[in-house]
C-alpha cells in the first residue's frame, strides 16, 4: 500500500534530507526577472517561515509566498476553519495575519537572513489597503508581490476584486503606478471567463500571473445538519482541485502568450507540477500539500528537478525564462 | 500498552527497546536517527515519515489503543505534545492530531475513539502494518515547579496528554504525588493505564458524578498541601470551563490542553487557533497548553 | 482496508440486491410536483437504461435522468475521452447521442415499460435545436425535461447558454411556452455569480433546478507532454467536486427558497446524500459513482433511506415536497 | 496460472475449486451464487464486488499474474472478455480494464504490464488481500464456426484474451488446432501458460522479427488447410492493422479484441467508443471484439 501522497517515479523520497538540501539544482528558472533556483515555490497561507524552517532550509525553494499581508493585523475568521473534503480540504481562515509592521519586522527579515527568494502575497478589504502595503513594500527586501485578489474567504476586497476585470484593471493600474518591483497577480477560478479577468490584469501591468486560488466549497456535519466551518463556506485545495486549476492555466496560456504564469491547485508530486509546465506554466507553487507533510515542497522541487534531466527543451525554456 | 508489558519497570525512558515481554516487541527496528537531522550545521526536525505498527487493541466499546514505534518521538515527547496520524486513503487526507500516551522504549501510544472514518481506519490496522505519522509536535505542559503536586483531570478521550504527564513525572524520578481524576462515560478504560504512574487513581463514571465531584471531595485534603498545586486538565470544553473555574476560585492554577480542528499541525495554516488574552494563538504551535488566566477561563462558568 | 468508495455508518452494502430492490421505500418526495419513490436519480451522461437495467430494476430509483438528446444524432468528440483525476474523473464525450428519434423509438419506450421515473436530459446548439426536442417531447411519456445547458463539452449550445443569464432567460422562456411538462434547468458551475444564473431560469419559467454539471479541468500526459483527453479540457465529476458542488447549492438555496433544486456532483454514499439534503436540495442525482458501480444509484438510495429515518423533519419535508 | 498448477488436466471448465497443488487454494472460497440475482423473476448481473487474491507473481520484468477467486466469472467468462479491477486507493477510482486470461474451478487470472499507478498498486498486492472487480464484461470472440482453425495473434500485453481462446477451445474438446503467435519485446513469458492449450505456439521476439514474419512463414500451409481459418488478433493497434491487411489480402477472416480508454466499462458512459462502418460503437458494450471489416481495417496499412 502507497500512502495516500503519491510520490512519482524519480522518487526523492528514497533522498536523505541531507541531499534534499545539499545537491546542487539542475533546473533554474526566471519568473518575471527574477531567478528561481528551481521552478517550485509554496503557496500562500501554507507557508509560514517561523514554522516550517525547522523542517527544511526555506532558501533552497524557487521562492516562497508569504500569508497574505494586510496593513493592519486581520483576525481571519471564527473556528472550525476547515474541514475534510475527498481528496483535499476546505478552509475559511479568513486571511488573518498579524498586519504589515510584524511582519516587515519580523518575517521578511528572517527570510532573507535565510536566504529565501521572498513573493510577498498581498492582502486587503479596499484599493486604499492594498495600495497602502505595496507602497510600503516598495523600498523593503522583498524580491516579488503577488497581490491575492482571489481569497474567498473574505466579504470585501479579496475575490470581490479578483471576479470582476473592471475592479481587477483598475486596482492593479493603481498598484503598478507605485511599485517597480515584480508584481503577480493572483486569479480567483470562481469565475465565468477567467481569459478576460487575466487579461485585465495584465493589461493593468501585471509582470505574471499566478493561479489558481482555492475554489468556493462547503461541508455539511449530517449528525447537526448545520456548516462544518464557522463560517459556512471556503476554500476548496488539494489535490481534487488539480485537473480544474491545470486547465485554468492551460486557457490562459493559450490567451496569453508572453505572461509569466505560476501554476497551483493540488500538486503533490513531481509530476502533477510538470504537467503545469507543460499546460504552459513558467513554475508552481505548492500550497495544501505541504499541511500533510512540511518537506513536501521541497520534496516536489527535488522530484521535479530530476524529472527534467530528461526534458532538456523545456529545461532550457524555464532556465532562460521564455514562456510560450 | 500491552498488559504483559510492565512500564513501571522502566523508570529510564528512551533507553532503547522496550524490554520485558513484549509481543510484538519485533516489529520495532526503528532506524531513524533519534536526533533530528543536521545539515549544514543546521538541525531539522523530521518530517512525515512511515513508521511501524506495533499492536493496536480496543480498550473498551469504540477507544482504541494503538502503538507505533518511532525511536525519535519517543526520545523527544514530553506531555500535552501530539503527533499527526495520516489514513492511506486518498480521499481523506487530512492530519489527525492525537495526544502522545505512553512512550516505552521506542514505542510511542495513543489512545482514540472511533468518531470518524479516519479514526475508524486507525482501528482497523494491525500490527506490522506501516502508518504515517508527522509529530512531537506543539508544546509541553509546565512540569517544571520543582515541588509541585499535579492533579490531572481528565474527561473522556483527553486523557492521553495526563496519562504522559503522569508517566514523565513518575519516571523522572520526582517525589510529588499526582493524582489522576479521570471522568469517564461508563467504563475505567484507562485507569489501569494512569495506575502504573500515578498511585492515586480517583476516577468517576456518569453515574456517579463527575470531575467536579472529585475535586470537591478534595478540597479540605487539599488546603492542607503546603506544596503548590498545579491542575493540568484535558477533555470536553464544558468540562474545562468548570474545571478552570473551581480551581480559580480556590487559587490553584490550572493548565489546559486544547483541541482545535487543523489544518497542518504545525504551525504554518492558521487553521486551528484560539481566542487568548493576547489574541488569537494557534492551538498546534502556541499550544495545545493554555493556562485559563490566557484563556479568560478564570471567571466564566 | 475499506474500498475507496466509502460506505456509510447506514451501510447498504451489507444489503442484499434482494433487498435493495423489494423493500418499500420509507422516505418519498416530490420534486416539481412530480412523485419520487426516493430522493436519489441516476446523473445524466451516466445512466443508459440498457447497460444498467441488467444490474438492477431502474424503476426502484427516484427518477433516472437520460443522456442528452438532440433533435438529430451527435457523434460526440474524438477518443480518448476519459482521463482520471484525483478523486474523480474527466470526461469529453461531447454529448454523444443518437437522435431523438432513436430516443423516442427506444430507451424511452422501454424505460416506461419497466416502470421508471424520466427525466429526459435535453441537448442542443441553438436556441432552435432545444425548441425541437421539447416541442416532440410534449406528448411523449417522459415525466420531467432537465434541459441541459450547462455541458462543457460542446462548442456551441451547452455551457455557453449556461453561463450568460440573459441567453438562458431568453431559451428557458422560448421552453416555457411550448411545453407543460415539469421544467428542470441544469445549471452549470463554470460562472462567477450562480443565483443571477438561477435566479434567471427561475424568472423564465424553469420549475425547478438541478446543479451542478462538470467543472471544467483536464489532464496532461507527462511522457508526451500533450493532454491526454483528444478534446484537450473536459468535465470533471467524482467525489473531487462534491464540496464545491454542495457550496453551489447552498447558495443557490439561500438565494432561492421556493424553487425545487435537485443537487449533483460527488455523491458516492447516503451520507453524502444527506449533504445536499440539509444543503437545501429536495433530491439528488447520482452521476460517476455509478461508473465504478453500476448500483452505487440505488445503494446510495438504499442508504440514504435508512439516513432518514433518524431525521424525521427532514423526512416529512421531502414528503411534501416542501422547499426551504 | 502457478506453476505447481497443471490446468491441462482440467478438462472440464468451472467444476468447483481448483485440484492440484495450488498453493493458495484455501484462499478460494467463494460464496456468491454462481448464478445471477434473481429478484421477482428477473435476472441480474452481479456489480462490483470484492474477491480474494489467490496469487500475484512476476512473469517478466514489469509483467505480472494476478488470480482472483470469483466463481461468477469463472462460470460466465468467455474469451475476449474482460473485468474491470478497482485500487484501493481513494486518488484513483476508475476501473482498471484486463481481459480475462485463464479461468481454472472458481479461478481466474489476469496478465498486465505495469504502466501506471494503478497496475503498480495491483503487481504490490498479496495473496489474500481483497480486490474489487466487475465482470464479465463485454462480447467474445465469436467461435462457434465448428471446424475453422483459429490462429492467435497477439502483441505484448494483448495475449490475456488468445490464451483464453485458447483454453476455451481446447477445454471444450474441439478438434481443431489452435496456432499461437505471440510477438514479444524480449522474453516468451506467456509460452509456456498459451502452451497448455494450443501446441502450436510460433511466438516471435523483436530480435527475430514480428508476428507477419511468422504470418509469412505460414502463408503455404495456410494455403493447404481446407478448414476454414480466422485470426483472432490482439495488440497494438499498428500490429493488428497490419494483420487485417495482411489477412484480407489473403481472404482470411479475422476478429479484433480492441483497447480503448473507459469510463464505466459496461456501456453507460459513451466514453469508449471506436468508429466503424456501423457508425461509433461502445468498445466496451458492443465490443471489444470487431471485425477487419467492421473496423475499416481491411485496406488499410
Ligand atoms: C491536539 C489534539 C489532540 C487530540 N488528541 C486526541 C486523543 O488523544 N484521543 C482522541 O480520541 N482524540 C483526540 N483528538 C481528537 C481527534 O483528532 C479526532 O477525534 C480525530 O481527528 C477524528 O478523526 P476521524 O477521521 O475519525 O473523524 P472525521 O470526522 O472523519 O475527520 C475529518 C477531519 O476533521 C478532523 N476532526 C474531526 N473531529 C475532530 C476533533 N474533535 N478535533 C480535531 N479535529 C477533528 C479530523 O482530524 C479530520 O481532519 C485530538 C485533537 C487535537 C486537536
Ligand atoms: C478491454 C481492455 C482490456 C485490457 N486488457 C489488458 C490486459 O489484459 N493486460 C494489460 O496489461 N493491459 C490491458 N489493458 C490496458 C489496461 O487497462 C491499462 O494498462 C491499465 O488500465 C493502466 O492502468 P494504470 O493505473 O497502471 O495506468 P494509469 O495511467 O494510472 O491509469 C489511469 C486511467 O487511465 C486508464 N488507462 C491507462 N492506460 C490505458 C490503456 N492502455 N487502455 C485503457 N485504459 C487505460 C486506466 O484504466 C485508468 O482509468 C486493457 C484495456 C482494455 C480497454
Ligand atoms: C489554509 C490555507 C490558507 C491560504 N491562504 C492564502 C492566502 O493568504 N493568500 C493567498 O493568495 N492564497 C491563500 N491560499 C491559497 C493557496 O495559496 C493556493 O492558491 C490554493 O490552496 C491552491 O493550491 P493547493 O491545492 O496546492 O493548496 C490558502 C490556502 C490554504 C489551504
Ligand atoms: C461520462 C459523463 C457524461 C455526462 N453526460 C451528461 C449529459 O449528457 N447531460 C448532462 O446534463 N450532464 C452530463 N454529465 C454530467 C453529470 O450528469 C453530472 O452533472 C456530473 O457528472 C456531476 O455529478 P457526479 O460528480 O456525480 O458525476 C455527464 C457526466 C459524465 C461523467
Ligand atoms: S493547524 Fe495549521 S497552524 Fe495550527
Ligand atoms: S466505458 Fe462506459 S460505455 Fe464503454
Amino acid at each position: 500500500m502507497t500512502t495516500a501522497i503519491e510520490r512519482t517515479d524519480a522518487l526523492s523520497s528514497s533522498q536523505s534530507l541531507q541531499d534534499m538540501l545539499t545537491l546542487p539544482w539542475k533546473h533554474p528558472t526566471i519568473v518575471a526577472g527574477v531567478p528561481w533556483k528551481n521552478p517550485v515555490g509554496t503557496a500562500s497561507g501554507t507557508f509560514n517561515v517561523e514554522a516550517c524552517s525547522r523542517f527544511y532550509d526555506v532558501a533552497q525553494m524557487g521562492a516562497v509566498s508569504t500569508k497574505g499581508v494586510s496593513i493592519i493585523p486581520w483576525e481571519g475568521n471564527p473556528t472550525p476553519r476547515t474541514a475534510e473534503t475527498p481528496a483535499g480540504t476546505v478552509n475559511s481562515v479568513g486571511l488573518q495575519n498579524p498586519g504589515l509592521d510584524h511582519y516587515l519586522a519580523n518575517d521578511l527579515p528572517m527570510l532573507k537572513r535565510m536566504g529565501a527568494n521572498v513573493i510577498t502575497n498581498v492582502a486587503g478589504h479596499s484599493d486604499e489597503d492594498y495600495i497602502q502595503v505595496v507602497e510600503r513594500l516598495a523600498d523593503k527586501p522583498c524580491d516579488m508581490l503577488e497581490i491575492n485578489v482571489s481569497c474567498p474567504n473574505v466579504s470585501h476586497g479579496g475575490m470581490s476584486v479578483g471576479t470582476d476585470a473592471k475592479a481587477l484593471h483598475h486596482l492593479i493600474g493603481a498598484l503598478r503606478n507605485i511599485t517597480d518591483k515584480p508584481m503577480i497577480v493572483k486569479l480567483s477560478p470562481n469565475v465565468t471567463d477567467i481569459v478576460g479577468i487575466a487579461k485585465a490584469a495584465v493589461d493593468a501591468g501585471a509582470d505574471a500571473l499566478s493561479l489558481i486560488n482555492t475554489l468556493v466549497g462547503m461541508r455539511i456535519n449530517t449528525t447537526t445538519g448545520r456548516p462544518i466551518l464557522a463560517n459556512i463556506t471556503g476554500g476548496v485545495s488539494g489535490p481534487c482541485i488539480f485537473p480544474i486549476a491545470l486547465s485554468f492555466v492551460w486557457r490562459v496560456r493559450r490567451a496569453l502568450p508572453d505572461i509569466p504564469i505560476i501554476g497551483i491547485g493540488g500538486i503533490s508530486n513531481g509530476d502533477n507540477a510538470l504537467e503545469y509546465l507543460y499546460a504552459g506554466a513558467n513554475a508552481v507553487e505548492v500550497g495544501a500539500a505541504a499541511l500533510l507533510d512540511p518537506i513536501a515542497p521541497l520534496r516536489i522541487a527535488r522530484e521535479l528537478d530530476d524529472l527534467l534531466d530528461a526534458r532538456p527543451e523545456l529545461a532550457e525554456k524555464l532556465a532562460e525564462g521564455r514562456t510560450w | 500498552m500491552s498488559t504483559q508489558f510492565i512500564p513501571t519497570q522502566i523508570k529510564q525512558r528512551h533507553t532503547g527497546p522496550a524490554k520485558g515481554s513484549h509481543d510484538a516487541s519485533d516489529i520495532c527496528r526503528c532506524h531513524e536517527p533519534s536526533e533530528g537531522i543536521v545539515v549544514n550545521g543546521e538541525s531539522y526536525l523530521p518530517a512525515r515519515r512511515s513508521v511501524p505498527i506495533v499492536s493496536v487493541r480496543q480498550l473498551d466499546q469504540g477507544v482504541i489503543e494503538l502503538v507505533i514505534c518511532d525511536r525519535y518521538m519517543a526520545e523527544h515527547a514530553r506531555p500535552a505534545q501530539f503527533a499527526n496520524l495520516f489514513t492511506h486513503d486518498g480521499l481523506r487526507l487530512m492530519p489527525r492530531p492525537f495526544g502522545i500516551c505512553e512512550i516505552c522504549g521506542d514505542e510511542v501510544s495513543f489512545i482514540f475513539a472511533i468518531v470518524g472514518a479516519g479514526t475508524a481506519q486507525f482501528a482497523q490496522m494491525k500490527a506490522g502494518d506501516s502508518i504515517d505519522v508527522l509529530g512531537p509536535l506543539g508544546k509541553t505542559f509546565d512540569l517544571t515547579s520543582p515541588d509541585a503536586r499535579y492533579i490531572l483531570v481528565g474527561g473522556g478521550l483527553g486523557v492521553p496528554p495526563l496519562i504522559q504527564a503522569a508517566q514523565y513525572l513518575h519516571d523522572s524520578g520526582r517525589e510529588n504525588r499526582t493524582t489522576a481524576i479521570f471522568g469517564y462515560r461508563k467504563h475505567h478504560f484507562a485507569d489501569s493505564i494512569v495506575g502504573q504512574y500515578s498511585d492515586d487513581v480517583r476516577s468517576i463514571d456518569e453515574e456517579q458524578g463527575n470531575v467536579i465531584t472529585v475535586l470537591d471531595s478534595m478540597d479540605a485534603e487539599l488546603r492542607q498541601i503546603s506544596d503548590p498545586v498545579v491542575i493540568l486538565s484535558c477533555g470536553p470544553t464544558p468540562m474545562m470551563k468548570a474545571v478552570a473555574f473551581w480551581a480559580s476560585s480556590r487559587g490553584i492554577a490550572t493548565q489546559f490542553n486544547l483541541e482545535e480542528r487543523m489544518g497542518c499541525g504545525y504551525g504554518t495554516c492558521v487553521v486551528c487557533v484560539v481566542d487568548t488574552i493576547h489574541g488569537r494563538k494557534k492551538v498546534c504551535l502556541e499550544g495545545p497548553v493554555f493556562t485559563a488566566q490566557e484563556l479568560g477561563w478564570e471567571s466564566e462558568r
